[in-house]
């Protein structure tokens, strides 16, 4: 129920502020319409949260169709927590951008951010790979659009027409291979493929058994879907697209790219590879030749990528960079065998969205008030150092620290000492680029150096903004710090969430909640 | 014996709210700032008990040249910086690491840990951030790679080991790890090994200890080097292969310890010197800890706690000397200096009181030391090979550390003459950072008393190593002599100086 | 590795290579079953069985035709999601052109009379069968895109033997235009959401694109319109769909014949 | 029958064909425009592709027709008529949604087009990109 007034919400909110954009003059309605529909789509997050919590699992029906008839939403502890993760981005996006866009510019950004977040959501929720295909393309066009709202600016309009064309025949293949599952399956719906790839003999009610010869064209799909989740999230050979992206993007797009599209890839491939095609599937040894590959690529992207970190002198190359990092990591940890790995790296990407969120915002709000000694510009210094104590993550207080401790944990159970060190010293070059441009900015005055761009006011929206940020990261991670058992509630549920037969009869036997 | 006190549990905030208001009223009234830090130092040694002697050492360490850095800081940042940024940045780095060296969960461990070595990243890039040099960046950075990292990877596998609920609760002394896997041992060795410099990642200490400001390179060289050592008596309570981690550390460690002490030889810049010394000392220190592995004999440790505490001293002492001398003289190479007798006596009495200190002079604390090591290795030598190796590197190392410690005197009673006038430093400042230095040098003296006392009383020690009876006596005697003597020396160098 | 470096490069031969051999391994070892098939898909069959079937009330949607039944009932949040695709499609098409110029009203004489004669039949007769199109969706092919389409035909008509000013003469500007795909969007939302909005007034459970009703919900959109059927929701949300992609469509063809300096191309 | 199987076997190494020289086209290819005509070349053989998948030579009678009734069905016997002869509506049904969803991609790559023109002056990908401004906060 709540994962489908989401993200009708979110669309709802597309079509509404689209609208009021051309229907009035207004901006101040518009902002406040704006941030209202972002914060509604916020509780119904946490609401969803609670009811995952509570009932295991959050499951949705369209048009009361059952499964594989309809499309279904399917929403577990992975999913509304990243739901969770990016309803919060989606707010503080929107304050973003009414402090830092221009009033002509918003009413172009809005509806396309709220379809963003909505694709992204829908992604999410989704029990149904075309639907995927769907979501994906919605989620591919949007950021294009968001990356080329200022269209008077060339290298934005170059980093979105590569973005948007090899986005595109990537996503193609994503249809490719849903047309092959198709054809090969005789259903696109997710727990009835992994009932299938499991047990190719299974038969369903309304598709009944598989149509052809299922192990080919399950190996064809997989490294074709691989390959496109891995150039979603930007890990390293397919991730020519997100450096450009980052660099000529609004800041407000970022946020959201940071904490809900980017994050996607990674999810996918958790999905793909613990739920569609399983560890007992037929294509095991094929799979298990995958993960060896995914590891190999995971842990090659991440150092690289924090060589490259460790370069950047500018806030947005440090941000697409580390980013590539910490998804790289994540992805390190998603595919582990250890479910703890797995769950660390689940908090690892929202780890990195707060991170990256943080020194975003931090850096918009202290660039438009340097040179207004304010509450707010040090009060955003101050974000920007947790946010790269977040990201550097080797200090208790912040959710960095755990989400690594965690991985680490789950590589060390598994035997796996490369991954262990893969996570640690990735992050410690990457911590070069951080703690370099740190000092630069924080520590060091050269004022001069910049032109000032705009001291408006606007000054509650930033302390607002400044002061959330703040407590959403420090309160994560004393609140883990105190607690550690947490972690271990967040592993269970984890584990739970990944468990394909759980999948498969939670889908299967489904009552709306 | 081992005195058993309880700690009061108000210490910590005794020390830490002396600290912030001294840090406070520093603005405003220096001296009474400067005043209410070292009595915040001061509380640390009385109040602030650590686990076992190795720690309380460690504490006791930390706390005198706190007492001693809290002028010298100020007067420092004072005159190089112009502002007193510098000052608390160096409390928060000392009180972190006392944090450190007083932690009982393993969890406080890593967290101060941590959360020291990022604030020495600051602090070696401080003048980076402050006069926008580069060359402190890229030590930092080299710090950050091949120190941090690896040190981080060891303690995270630990932190993994000991499972994060159990982290919160277990009591360092009573973990117990099984660490079978010899490439995770390694590793974690390594990782220790790294943040002592000991061999194969020790090349980050000199860049790094050298561009610091020298009030951090006396912290970084006298007591953070001794966190790798620290780390490394952690590993070696756990339960590990005992020969393969004994022969890793004793080789590499004599490895580092040769190689410092040639390289500091020939060093031109004296903050360079000093770097490759510590780089050579925490080899030694390491061997120490390398015999206890094999020995399990407790007085290994003991010896080595006394060696860090005179090393610490000397250290402490030498890095403000060449920042004294740096800020009176802006250079750092030898061969320009020689005349620094001729600008302030009492200074180069100190550095003569520190250095003969280090090498051994009887009262002093570096002959205890020295003492309790020799006749230990001593008594061992048939047991194994690695004894009387550890012997040699120890004789080879005293004898080449005479070269560089007669390099650096060179420093102060050399032939050269003075060309241009010095910097005059503003008087009140002059005083601090005089003062500061001879406390430090005087306090290697003095502080043998009472620790062999402390010493005389913890059981185990006591019963094996029966020469603490006869130095007893000896010792305050030879105290009083050596200061006379000392202050005879001041007289003589002040008289020829002028 | 960027776009550049991978040209010409053995990496790419490899792929394509790799592409080719997968797929036709797929056809081969009869992945996908005999080509070309005998029978249906069970799913599909399902679908066929049910999509008009008015002895299985519970999941039929009373539409003659198949794809259209899938596309706005079975798999509706599909569509849904697509008109959302086109939604952001021209939203971002319209971010790029934000700062159109207008028009510069010209002289636009457009063809000869014989071609603007004919096309004005031509635009009658267009825009009868591009709504017949649309509203018998559920019943003939075609539906709310393939009917929006064929009226967005219309404008590149006009723009083509008239003058892209006639439409503006017209009193049809980019904003209306804009302002009607809006208000369609919104319709579809709405439409989804009624079953659910009524559900929540009177109690009764429902599901958000709801047609007809269900074990556990006896809502109902109509399902005949006198003795024609109706398909309940489908003929409504063929009709927003016509809307909505009659004026996304007819906006790119305005927008693309404009002259490139009323594009803001040239300065 | 077996000329059927050919032509069939024939389309489909056919399209197999075209995916990849549209993948060559979009990964090699220098202009920008002619990437996107890759593109779309592409996108409509999966479409056709779709189509082969969902179509079928039905046993009963001799030609296929399009998944919808003629007419209202009357009795069962009419849905059991119609099933013995129309195709599958699943991919049909996909593949209009891929369409709508290609047109509004390619639209708004058209217009990125033009204004990768408007700025750079040509469609090549080989330009060189300006030096940024980023620490300008937009």
């Amino acid at each position: 129920m709540f994962s489908a007034a989401i993200v009708m919400n979110y669309l709802l909110a597309s079509a509404v502020t689209a609208f009021i954009g051309i229907a009035t003059r207004s901006r101040k309605l518009l902002d406040l319409v704006a941030i209202a529909m972002a914060t509604t789509g916020l509780i119904l997050s946490i609401s969803l949260m609670f009811n995952t919590i509570n009932y295991g699992v959050s499951t949705y029906m369209f048009g009361g169709f059952r499964p594989p008839l309809g499309v279904v939403y399917y929403a577990d502890f992975i999913s509304s927590s990243l739901s969770l993760l990016s309803s919060f981005a989606t707010v503080v996006s929107i304050i973003l951008a009414c402090i830092s866009m221009d009033q002509s510019i918003r009413r172009y950004f809005y509806p396309i951010a709220f379809l963003l977040i909505a694709g992204v959501h829908s992604f999410l929720f989704t029990g149904d790979i075309f639907h995927l295909y769907v979501a994906t393309e919605l989620v591919t066009i949007t950021s294009c659009a968001l990356t080329a709202i200022y269209s008077d600016k060339r290298n934005a309009i170059r980093a979105t027409l590569i973005y948007g064309i090899a986005g595109t025949a990537i996503t193609s293949f994503l249809l490719l291979s849903v047309i092959l599952v198709y054809g090969s399956y005789g259903t696109v719906n997710i727990a009835d493929i992994a009932l299938k790839s499991i047990d190719p003999k299974a038969v369903t009610p309304f598709s009944g058994g598989v149509f052809g010869e299922i192990v080919s064209a399950s190996i064809t799909a997989l490294a074709m879907i691989t390959w496109v989740f891995l150039f979603k999230s930007g890990i390293m050979p397919t991730h020519f697209w997100l450096p450009r992206v980052y660099r000529s993007a609004p800041i407000a797009s970022l946020v959201l790219f940071t904490s809900s599209s980017d994050i996607l890839g990674v999810y996918g491939i958790l999905r793909i590879y613990r739920i569609l095609f399983s560890e007992n599937s037929v294509i095991t040894s094929f799979r298990n030749t995958m993960l060896f590959s995914l590891t190999a690529i995971s842990t090659i992207s991440a150092f690289l990528s924090a060589l490259l970190t460790a370069r950047q002198d500018r806030v947005r190359g440090i941000v697409a960079y580390s980013t590539i990092t910490q998804l790289s990591l994540a992805l390190a940890g998603v595919i582990s065998r250890d479910s703890e790995a797995v769950a660390g790296g689940l908090l690892h990407i929202s780890v990195n969205a707060l991170g990256d969120t943080s020194i975003l915002t931090g850096y918009t709000i202290y660039m438009k008030n340097r040179d207004i000694d304010n509450f707010s510009s040090r009060l955003a210094k101050v974000l920007i150092m947790i946010g790269f104590l977040n990201l550097f993550g080797l200090i208790p207080i912040v959710p960095g620290f755990w989400s690594k401790a965690l991985m680490t944990k789950g590589f060390l159970d598994d035997g796996n000492i490369v991954g262990v060190a893969t996570v640690l010293i990735s992050t410690g070059l990457c911590a070069i680029g951080y703690f370099r441009f740190a000092i630069n900015i924080l520590l060091r005055e050269q004022t001069s150096k910049f032109k000032v761009v705009s001291t408006e006011g606007r000054y509650f929206l930033n302390t607002t903004i400044l002061l959330l940020l703040i407590a959403i990261v420090l309160g994560l991670g004393i609140g883990l710090t105190l607690n550690p058992q947490i972690l271990n509630i967040i592993v269970e549920l984890v584990s739970r969430s990944i468990d394909v037969d759980t999948y498969i009869a939670n889908t299967f036997n489904m009552v709306n909640r | 014996m081992y005195i058993e006190v309880e700690e009061w549990s108000a210490s910590i905030p005794v020390a830490v709210s002396l600290i912030t208001l001294g840090n406070v009223v520093l603005f405003r009234v220096p001296i009474v700032g400067c005043v209410l830090r070292s009595l915040g130092f001061l509380s640390i040694a009385l109040l602030i008990k650590g686990l076992d002697f190795f720690s309380e050492t460690l504490l006791i360490t930390s706390s005198i040249v706190g007492i001693a850095l809290a002028f010298y800081t100020y007067a420092y940042s004072k005159t190089k910086y112009g502002g007193i940024g510098l000052v608390s940045l160096i409390d928060i780095f000392l009180l972190s690491m006392v944090m450190l060296f007083r932690a009982k969960i393993f969890i406080e461990f890593i967290t101060f840990w941590l959360l020291t070595e990022l604030i020495a990243f600051f602090l070696i890039a401080y003048d980076y951030i402050a006069k926008e040099d580069v060359n402190p960046l890229r030590a930092s950075i080299k710090y950050l790679v091949f120190s941090m990292i690896p040190t981080d990877l060891s303690l995270f596998i630990l932190l993994a080991m000991t499972g994060f609920e159990e982290a919160f609760v277990t009591p360092i002394t009573s973990l117990e790890l099984r660490i079978t896997n010899p490439v995770i041992l390694i590793i974690v060795l390594l990782g220790f090994f790294s943040k002592a410099a000991v061999i194969p990642l020790h090349f980050w200490l000199p860049d790094a200890h050298s561009v610091a400001p020298s009030p951090a390179s006396a912290l970084l060289s006298g007591i953070m080097v001794k966190m790798g050592v620290y780390g490394l008596y952690l590993v070696a309570n756990q339960v590990i292969d005992e020969v393969l981690t004994a022969t890793t550390i004793i080789l590499f460690g004599g490895l580092t310890a040769i190689y410092g002490a040639i390289q500091a030889s020939i060093q031109q810049d004296i903050k360079r010197l000093l770097a490759y010394s510590t780089t050579s000392e925490t080899g030694i220190l390491s061997i120490a800890l390398g015999l206890y592995i094999l020995s399990k004999d407790p007085i290994f440790i003991t010896a080595s706690a006394l060696y860090s505490i005179a090393h610490a001293l000397y250290k402490a002492f030498m890095f403000m000397d060449s920042g004294y001398i740096e800020i009176a003289i802006h250079t750092r190479n030898i061969n320009e200096l020689g005349f620094i007798y001729r600008l302030s006596a009492i200074q180069s009495t100190s550095v003569l009181m520190s250095i003969t200190s280090y090498l051994g002079m009887p009262p002093s604390i570096g002959f205890v030391a020295k003492l309790i090591l020799f006749t230990e290795i001593s008594k061992y030598l048939s047991n194994s090979y690695a004894y009387p190796a550890a012997l040699t590197i120890l004789i080879l190392k005293t004898i080449i550390s005479i070269i560089y410690n007669t390099v650096y005197l060179k420093a102060h009673f050399g032939s050269k003459s003075l060309t241009t006038s010095p910097k005059p430093i503003p008087s009140r400042e002059d005083k601090y950072l005089k003062t500061s230095c001879i406390t430090v040098s005087v306090y290697s003296y003095i502080i043998t008393l009472p620790l062999v006392i402390l010493l005389m009383y913890s059981e185990p020690i006591s019963t094996k190593f029966k020469a603490l009876d006869i130095l007893y006596p000896l010792i305050l005697s030879l105290t009083a002599i050596s200061l006379t003597l000392y202050l005879l020396i001041y007289i003589v160098i002040k008289y020829r100086g002028s | 590795m960027s776009i550049e470096k991978i040209r010409r490069s053995p990496l790419t031969a490899l792929a394509l290579a790799t592409i080719t051999l997968a797929l036709s391994i797929v056809i081969v070892s009869r992945g996908l079953g005999i080509l070309p098939p005998k029978d249906l898909r069970e799913l599909g069959r399902t679908i066929a069985v049910n999509c008009f079937n008015p002895w299985n009330r519970t999941l039929t949607s009373f539409s003659l035709n198949a794809v259209s039944a899938i596309i706005w009932d079975y798999r509706g949040i599909d569509t849904v999601f697509e008109t959302a695709v086109l939604f952001a499609g021209i939203a971002g098409l319209s971010t790029l052109f934000k700062n159109v110029k207008g028009l510069t009203l010209g002289i636009g004489g457009g063809s000869t009379l014989i071609v603007r004669k004919s096309v004005k039949l031509v635009v009658l007769l267009t825009t009868i069968a591009s709504i017949s199109i649309a509203i018998h969706g559920h019943l003939t092919p075609g539906g709310g895109f393939q009917g929006g389409s064929v009226l967005a035909v219309i404008t590149s008509l006009i723009v083509v033997a008239y003058s892209i000013e006639t439409i503006h003469r017209l009193g049809i500007s980019t904003k209306d235009i804009m302002r009607i795909r809006y208000t369609a969007l919104l319709t579809i939302i709405f439409i989804a959401v009624i079953p659910t909005l009524y559900g929540l007034t009177t109690g009764i459970h429902a599901y958000f694109l709801q047609n007809m009703p269900k074990d556990d919900s006896p809502i109902s959109m109509p399902t005949n319109f006198f003795n024609t059927p109706l398909g309940g929701s489908i003929f409504f949300l063929n009709l927003a769909e016509y809307i909505a992609v009659a004026a996304s469509l007819s906006l790119v063809v305005l927008l693309f014949s404009m002259r490139s300096k009323e594009l803001g191309l040239e300065d | 029958m077996d000329m059927l199987i050919v032509a069939f076997t024939t389309t489909a190494i056919a399209l197999i064909v075209n995916i990849v020289i549209a993948t060559y086209g979009i990964f090699t290819d220098r202009s920008l425009l002619k990437k996107v005509i890759s593109l779309l070349i592409f996108s409509d053989t999966l479409s056709v592709f779709a189509i082969l998948i969902g179509f079928r030579i039905p046993k009963v009678v001799s030609s296929p027709s399009p998944p919808i009734h003629l007419d209202i069905p009357g009795t069962v016997k009419d849905i059991e008529e119609f099933l013995t002869r129309t195709v599958d509506p699943i991919p049909q049904a996909f593949i209009i949604t891929a369409i709508v969803i290609n047109l509004a991609i390619f639209s708004f790559l058209a217009g990125l087009l033009l204004q990768y023109y408007k700025h750079f002056g040509s469609l090549d990908v080989h330009v060189l990109e300006e030096e940024e401004v980023v620490d300008e906060v937009y």
